[in-house]
């Protein structure tokens, strides 16, 4: 019988823990430690095979790009209304990936949802890397990339400043904002980890992690620091992230062309990136799952949980795709109009199809536990729904080009060459290339969070069998001891 | 830089704008604003203006397959347009539309330029500084007109085998791989013409300078000059015409030919068109 | 300085290149010639050179045979730019793009800079002291050739340099001038010979309120394109006049008609007549032709001309009508009513409206007489080439010299005129850029271009006087290895009359003298020298020269009822429209760049060649946009890619003419079919020419297709955008404009 | 009188926290619970309390980097674009207001994160060397409580830490 609040709430944490545990409470934490650190130790020979692919993909984008900047622009087969193509494409794909580690590590944090606490290292080092990527794209995009830092507003003796009214400098502002402060947040919640590396490793490694890791002893002083800290930059990164997805949106949004002048663009773009973020953590966890066995860590329930928060961010891009198509197709704009039946019956149509069967109807398989709990079909479906978000960026940029206000300058040849395919492959390679190193450089787990994680559940395991506990979420933030 | 100016001026910074004839800031008003009038009932399309174009502003031959990737260089280009209505033969003959930089007062192209590569005038021309350009090509995206060309190809070292060189026109720089370039109202023959005018102390003239298509226009369908200069025959003409620079929508008897291309999105372009007429009774 | 590997020198020069080629300094393009006389300008300049300002100096255009008077834009010794010369009554000082190739052709990669000699089968470079040696061996005073043995074939041509051609030919005591042009206006001459009494009339466009073209491109190709455009840009002025164009192929001017009519090739003159029929009925004009001609008009009723011309019946009655309501009108005719074999006849019937009208001395008067017979324009002909070839097969010529034309790409491939020239043991070629003529020719010399070159020269349509416009040099030759045509002509004059021609060491001072010959004609006061000075200066020489008389009556003699051939082959389905691109014309331009690529004005293609097929036709046979169709007449079959175009008739295919070269440059060789080779031998019944028009064809799809290079995009309407907008004439106030 | 520091290491938190709280209880001489030092895997902001107030100042370097990237992004973007008036830009003010904001709204955070990690490095020492003291079990499993005494108290201390079931006391000379 429940007869109040708190019998009600313990019912509540009994049930949620016990059913679905997401982390054993009793794992030694000297066993997370040895855990953890083992994915730090020589690879496994399917490591190469799998860092040499990448690095020779990265080289065929390299070898793209330096034919690319010899030749000019001409090699991407690009022409002259329609200027841009994947690379804008892949750039706001990049940039869309780095929204996870951000949900993840931010709003979740803020949020109390531990059941992040295992994945959200990755996930950030996901951000920092796909915002390197997409950082690539903007200078491979450039005419002329060796002039990139006419962007940059440093003091010349010419007095001149770029053009602080263009959305491409919010843009390089947002993301150097964004770059920077990603990295931080993924160092500074890595200190306490780079200690425990410190304290473990020798040689060289020793010196590596000392030098890194600060000197970072734990101390009370440290902690408080440390989660005061952490906190604020996670409450400045929340905005910051949404800021940034909206300021790529306004590069389309405050353009005059059809099927870019959209009000609802920003959110769009911010809920597509959250979508495309969470799909690709489904597929790092499940490859960090299987290759650094990290069972005990990665559960099933926090796959789970990841599943469904990636439906819900699906149906809220599905909503708000629908709501530019809508508003398009009842408003009063002939060009938009236009566009739009360009992209269901032009020369685009099977991608855009593509697309949102992609991005609408294949995250309804998410509504399934036991799709949830396939790990096979899980992989396959967070890459199908990554495909579908790619494409939907895509389907933004070009057939804008190709369909847009001017008639006569519709697009005559507008399919990408293998140097744009080149640099959007080698892209990948480089940013797998990065993720590897990162995964056998830095602890891909967070392990005092873990700990965290497990120490509070034994709290709430230890306060419910006493049924004197109050709500565990308050006693892991919150500091409010029993 | 320094905060007092930023204080002192503040009204000025927030309300001086580059239209309205206020395009040098410093001035109450513009000496000149370069402006079109073209009468498309004798334009015939005869691609006059665009081969002068290409003698003029040193633009590269792009050859076929440049030419079929949309990588060609024709600053001013006439469209062909068919009647939406036609049956079986266009009987009322075809619709040319030359079609070149608009110069817009409200440019898309200028705010979305993150390094300012393209900007106004104090002339208000919409000008393009090849040397600041980056090739972030955002200014196409935006353009209505899509008028800018981006130099795909290192045309210098591919389209003019010697010694064609030797007919490049000095006053004009050969533009490089990665940079966007535009129709510029021939500004090297206004430029070179205002410092004459000002040697003598006095403004340019009406018809002292056209640019090279308005020059090689063999049925005169393309009027130049100084919108400025109330005397000057491109201001009478937009007068006439019931054309105001400065507004999107205009208020016009039905009987007047004159309008201005997408004027709806409001980019206030300098060009005014003039309706093809067709004898409907013929 | 001496171990950097740069001398004073070299220094001076790149300075002196500096500012000129600064713009190219930047892109890695610089071409710094060593020791070449081009950098040596800029460091110490030649009279009227001042670095970094240009000048204009007056000359004419010979891109065709207008003889617009035009300006170099001419920079540190350089010629920059054509502009139109507006002292030129011809030009108004405007300029077409033809014209603005001239410095393409100036400084075209491709041009011949060296004597070459045929070893072989091929061309062999030679000096210049070799190839006059040649010359005089085998056509000099010892050679022994006859007249009779000897032919020279020149395009168009006038002024002095046509003077020393034919004196040369009197001086081998030969008749054989043969002046060819493939697109000559001979038919069209032999009309109005026979109507008007002289070749050409003058026409005034600004005058008409209504112009009815029968297949006259005006705007385009015309007699004088850039001066009719000035015409009709006053035409189109306040009363606006209207223009109505009946043809089978949608020309440029058809484009900007009031009204286009598709039309059978070659019943023009029937339509003509029945429109002439309906004007007859109006009482004011029963009495203006003779009762024999009223009476064989009469049978052209609107049905019957409906079925014969293939055009709604109701449209007789409506251009009638117009001509009716619209005074004065002026009707006129051009290639593809006259490139057939009836071609006279349909051109007569055509301007009997006129007669009909009474627009004769209204809107058609006659040209002014020019006072310089011997420097008067020889517009060309088909029927020399035939001539020339007949004399070639029949192994009558020893030497030909050849100049100005094209004739191996011209010539129709029925001819057989390649083979014919081979059979010459001398053939010498005068050209700029070794074209399909000169790689079958024994020696080819390489002539300075128009801009580097003197020369007079007088077009065959004069719009006001007789305006002969002078030609000088814009700039040095280019090419040291490169001679002066009159220069050559002289030469060889001297050959056998050094002594008439001794005063004139070369061809400026003989054009010099010449000129002033001409003073008094021009009632010009000041000393000799300042005439010619202000002869160079201005441009051109205006002479108030009497108006012909035109012919008023009409001769009931003079028309004979076309005899239309409207009988469907089953094997050749479709009537072929050889079409003359403006820019293109004979295809002699067609390794410039610009003009290659410049769009077409109606299909908007470039770099190609192309068949225009009407949209319903294509249907019917499943031909797409970009499907190679084989186009087949008895004489040959060409490949070309589809291009669906509303403008033509359905029953008629067009391909343009000017491309298919094999041999002129990098620009035109490989570029698209050359529609000359598939003509059928058809010829004018009147005058021997070529009926251009009046072959047939079958067309064949193929399973090839390659997409259509063009500057249209995929949609070729407006989009319902108000792009272009069109305004009823009945509500335009053109009068209140300015 | 000298003072040495002393080590002492549980694995039980909560014998940990009892033994803070016992020995700031304690009232021993020569010992201020402000030279207890706590080292622990994880934070544990109630054993934290017991320590004491030992505040954080992070968050005024917070407030000062948002203001001062707020205020002064704006101000330099303004500036920069009042010295740039060779370029106007079709139709818009010289400082347009809209477009300004997005830029100041990145800069507020840009230097906000900044300078909220620059405190954080100030306040929580770093980088530092690390304690002779420390052991890295600290980073694994175990808490540690770093007890800077005087001499003359540190055997009550030990004494008290070895009631607490202390794994281990390391002291200064013992190693």
């Amino acid at each position: 019988m429940i007869n109040t609040f708190e019998e009600r709430d313990v019912a509540v944490e009994k049930r949620f823990i016990h059913k679905e545990k997401d982390i054993r409470e009793d794992i030694a934490w000297a066993q997370i430690n040895k855990d953890v650190l083992k994915s730090l130790e020589r690879p496994r020979m399917l490591f190469w095979v799998i860092f040499i692919a990448s690095l020779a993909l990265f080289m065929v984008g390299v070898s793209c790009e330096i034919y690319q900047y010899q030749t000019g622009m001409g090699v991407a087969n690009l022409d002259n209304p329609h200027v841009w193509g994947l690379y804008i494409g892949t750039f706001i794909f990049w940039i869309g990936m780095s929204h996870s580690g951000t949900l993840l590590s931010a709003i979740l944090h803020i949020m109390h949802a531990d059941w992040r606490k295992p994945i959200y290292r990755f996930a950030e080092a996901m951000t920092t890397f796909s915002l390197m990527t997409a950082g690539l794209f903007v200078m491979v995009h450039l005419g002329r990339v060796w002039q990139f830092y006419y962007v940059v507003a440093y003091p010349n003796e010419r007095w001149t400043w770029p053009n602080f009214q263009s959305p491409l400098v919010w843009d390089a502002t947002a993301i150097f904002t964004y770059l920077t402060s990603s990295m931080i947040f993924l160092y500074i919640g890595m200190i306490p980890d780079l200690a425990i590396c410190r304290d473990n490793a020798t040689g060289f490694r020793k010196s590596f992690y000392t030098f890194l890791s600060l000197g970072w002893m734990g101390t009370d002083r440290q902690w408080a620091n440390f989660r005061v800290t952490y906190l604020t930059v996670a409450c400045f990164l929340i905005p910051l992230a949404v800021s940034v997805h909206s300021i790529v949106a306004t590069d389309f949004a405050v353009s005059q062309q059809p099927g870019w002048h959209i009000t609802s663009f920003p959110p769009y773009f911010v809920a597509g990136a959250l979508y495309s973020g969470c799909a690709a953590i489904i597929t790092l966890f499940i490859v960090l799952r299987y290759v650094f066995r990290f069972e005990e860590y990665m559960t099933m329930p926090i796959l789970e949980k990841t599943a469904k928060l990636t439906f819900a961010i699906a149906m809220v891009w599905t909503y708000l795709n629908l709501v530019e198509y809508s508003s398009t197709w009842y408003g009063d704009d002939m060009y938009a109009k236009q566009a739009l039946i360009y992209r269901a019956t032009g020369d685009f149509a099977p991608y855009w199809w593509m697309m949102n069967f992609l991005g609408s109807v294949v995250p309804f398989t998410l509504a399934f536990k036991r799709i949830r709990n396939n790990i096979p079909a899980m992989l396959v479906i967070s890459i199908l729904l990554n495909v579908g978000m790619w494409l939907e960026r895509w389907m933004i940029v070009s057939p804008t080009f190709a369909n847009g206000i001017y008639p006569w300058t519709w697009d005559h040849d507008q399919w990408p060459s293998l140097v744009q395919w080149g640099i959007v492959a080698g892209s990948f390679g480089w940013f797998n290339m990065l993720f590897m190193l990162f995964c056998k450089i830095f602890p891909s787990v967070s392990m005092y969070e873990v700990k965290e994680m497990v120490y509070h559940r034994s709290l709430v395991r230890k306060g419910t069998e006493d049924a004197t506990q109050i709500n565990p979420e308050l006693a892991v933030e919150g500091g409010i001891a029993s | 830089m320094s905060i007092t100016n930023l204080l002192n001026n503040w009204s000025f910074y927030r309300n001086k704008r580059p239209y309205r004839g206020q395009y040098d800031l410093n001035k109450e008003y513009s000496e000149y604003k370069w402006a079109m009038a073209l009468d498309l009932d004798i334009c015939t399309g005869c691609n006059a203006c665009t081969t002068a174009c290409y003698a003029e502003n040193n633009l590269p031959v792009v050859g076929k397959k440049r030419f079929h990737h949309g990588q060609v260089m024709h600053w001013i280009r006439i469209e062909r347009y068919w009647d939406e209505k036609m049956v079986d033969f266009p009987e009322q003959g075809a619709s040319f539309l030359p079609m070149m930089c608009q110069q817009c007062e409200a440019a898309p192209c200028e705010t979305v330029c993150p390094v300012g590569a393209t900007s106004h005038t104090n002339d208000g021309l919409n000008s393009q500084n090849y040397h600041r350009c980056i090739g972030s090509r955002y200014c196409s995206a935006n353009c209505p007109y899509k008028v800018r060309y981006f130099n795909f190809w290192n045309y210098p070292s591919t389209a003019w085998p010697a010694p064609l060189p030797d007919q490049l026109n000095p006053d004009v720089t050969v533009r490089t791989k990665g940079i966007m370039e535009k129709c510029t109202f021939c500004v090297q023959r206004l430029n070179e013409a205002k410092s004459r005018a000002r040697t003598e102390y006095r403004l340019v003239r009406d018809g002292e300078v056209v640019p090279a298509c308005v020059q090689a226009c063999p049925t005169s369908a393309i009027t130049f000059g100084n919108i400025v200069d109330p005397n000057s025959k491109v201001a009478k003409m937009w007068k006439n015409q019931q054309v105001d620079l400065y507004k999107d929508l205009q208020e016009k008897d039905n009987t007047v030919r004159g309008y201005r291309i997408l004027e709806d999105l409001r980019p206030f372009p300098s060009v005014m068109y003039m309706e093809r007429i067709r004898d409907t009774e013929a | 300085m001496s171990e950097s590997g740069i001398n004073r020198r070299d220094f001076l020069k790149v300075l002196g290149l500096g500012g000129s080629s600064l713009a190219l300094t930047g892109c890695g393009n610089t071409d710094i010639r060593s020791g070449d006389e081009l950098i040596m300008p800029n460091v110490s300049p030649e009279d009227f050179v001042v670095p970094g300002l240009s000048v204009f100096y007056a000359s004419t255009c010979t891109q065709c045979g207008s003889a617009c008077g035009v300006m170099g834009r001419v920079r540190e010794g350089r010629v920059l730019k054509m502009e139109g010369n507006p002292q030129s009554k011809i030009s108004g000082g405007k300029i077409c793009g033809l014209g603005q190739a001239a410095v393409q052709v100036q400084y075209n990669p491709d041009r011949l800079t060296q004597p070459m000699m045929k070893v072989g089968n091929g061309l062999q470079p030679v000096s210049w002291d070799k190839a006059m040696a040649t010359l005089n061996e085998k056509v000099g005073p010892k050679s022994g050739i006859k007249g009779e043995n000897f032919a020279f074939m020149t395009g168009a041509m006038s002024g002095h340099l046509k003077v020393l051609v034919q004196n040369y030919l009197d001086s081998l005591d030969s008749k054989n001038h043969f002046a060819y042009e493939a697109l000559s206006p001979s038919i069209g001459f032999a009309a109005n010979k026979q109507v008007y009494g002289v070749d050409m009339p003058r026409l005034h466009f600004d005058k008409a309120k209504l112009i009815v073209s029968f297949g006259s491109d005006f705007l385009g190709t015309g007699a004088s394109p850039v001066h009719f455009a000035a015409e009709y840009a006053k035409f189109r002025k306040a009363p606006r006049g209207t223009l109505v164009q009946i043809e089978p192929k949608m020309t440029m001017t058809g484009a900007n008609a009031d009204r286009w009519i598709a039309i059978i090739p070659g019943t023009e003159g029937i339509f003509a007549l029945g429109v002439a029929n309906q004007l007859l009925k109006h009482s004011e004009f029963t009495n203006t032709v003779p009762a024999g001609i009223a009476s064989l008009v009469s049978k052209y009723d609107p049905e019957t001309v409906s079925q014969i011309t293939g055009v709604r019946p109701e449209l007789v009655g409506h251009v009638a009508s117009l001509l009716w309501e619209k005074t004065p009108s002026i009707v006129i005719s051009g290639a593809s009513a006259e490139g057939h074999a009836h071609g006279v006849q349909n051109a007569v019937a055509i301007q009997l409206l006129n007669k009909i009208l009474g627009n004769v001395g209204k809107t058609i008067d006659g040209q002014a007489k020019s006072p310089f017979p011997q420097i008067a324009p020889e517009a060309g002909s088909f029927s020399s080439l035939k001539a020339m070839n007949d004399a070639m097969g029949g192994g009558k010529l020893q030497a030909v010299f050849i100049h100005g034309a094209n004739p191996v790409f011209t010539a129709p491939s029925f001819m057989g005129f390649r083979d014919n020239l081979r059979k010459v043991p001398f053939k010498v070629a005068f050209v700029n850029a070794a074209d399909e003529t000169a790689q079958e020719c024994d020696l080819v010399l390489p002539i300075l271009t128009a801009v580097e070159e003197f020369g007079s020269n007088i077009a065959w349509y004069q719009p006001e006087g007789v305006e002969i416009t002078m030609q000088q040099p814009l700039m040095n030759k280019l090419y040291p290895d490169t001679r002066s045509m009159g220069d050559i002509m002289l030469d060889l004059v001297k050959q056998r009359r050094a002594d008439e021609y001794k005063n004139w060491p070369d061809f400026f001072s003989y054009l010099k003298a010449a000129v002033i010959n001409m003073k008094p004609a021009v009632k010009y006061t000041d000393t000799d020298e300042h005439f010619w000075y202000d002869t160079l200066s201005s441009g051109v020489i205006h002479i108030d020269a009497p108006q012909e008389q035109i012919g008023d009556s009409f001769a009931e003699a003079a028309l004979s009822l076309p005899e239309v051939q409207n009988v469907q082959d089953p094997k050749f389905p479709f009537y072929l429209v050889p079409s003359e691109r403006h820019y293109f014309r004979d295809g002699r331009h067609a390794n410039c760049g610009w003009l290659q690529e410049s769009p077409d004005p109606l299909t908007t293609i470039v770099w190609d060649s192309w068949v225009e097929i009407h949209p319903k036709t294509a249907a019917s046979m499943g031909i797409k946009e970009g499907d190679y169709l084989e186009i087949a007449s008895q004489n040959g079959t060409l490949k070309v890619k589809a291009y669906l175009f509303p403008g033509i008739h359905p029953d008629a295919v067009s391909i343009p003419l000017g491309q298919g070269h094999e041999s002129l440059g990098r620009f035109a060789n490989g570029v698209g079919v050359n529609p000359f080779t598939i003509l059928n031998p058809v010829f004018e019944k009147d005058t021997g020419e070529l009926a251009m028009f009046g072959t047939r064809v079958s067309v064949k799809k193929t399973s090839d297709s390659e997409i259509v290079v063009k500057d249209e995009g995929p949609v070729s309407t407006q989009m319902g955008r108000k792009l272009v907008v069109t305004l009823p004439a009945d509500v335009a106030q053109l009068s209140k404009e300015i | 009188m000298s003072k040495s520091h002393m080590l002492a290491l549980f694995t039980d938190f909560d014998e940990a926290s009892n033994a803070i709280r016992e020995l700031k209880a304690s009232n021993l001489e020569g010992f201020n619970i402000k030279d207890v030092t706590l080292k622990s895997p994880i934070e544990h902001p109630e054993i934290e309390e017991l320590l004491g107030k030992r505040p954080v100042y992070v968050q005024f370097f917070t407030l000062f980097g948002a203001i001062f990237g707020g205020l002064g992004g704006f101000t330099f973007i303004s500036s920069s674009q009042a010295t740039f008036l060779l370029q106007p830009k079709g139709g818009k003010p010289v400082i347009p207001i809209p477009p300004d904001m997005v830029l100041t709204y990145e800069l507020f955070i840009l230097f906000g994160v900044y300078i909220t990690v620059l405190g954080f490095f100030i306040g929580a020492k770093l980088p530092m060397k690390r304690h002779k003291l420390y052991n890295a079990r600290v980073s694994e499993d175990q808490i540690g409580i770093l007890i800077k005494a005087d001499d003359t108290a540190m055997p009550a201390i030990k004494d008290l830490m070895t009631r607490h079931k202390a794994l281990e006391i390391i002291g200064e000379g013992s190693k």
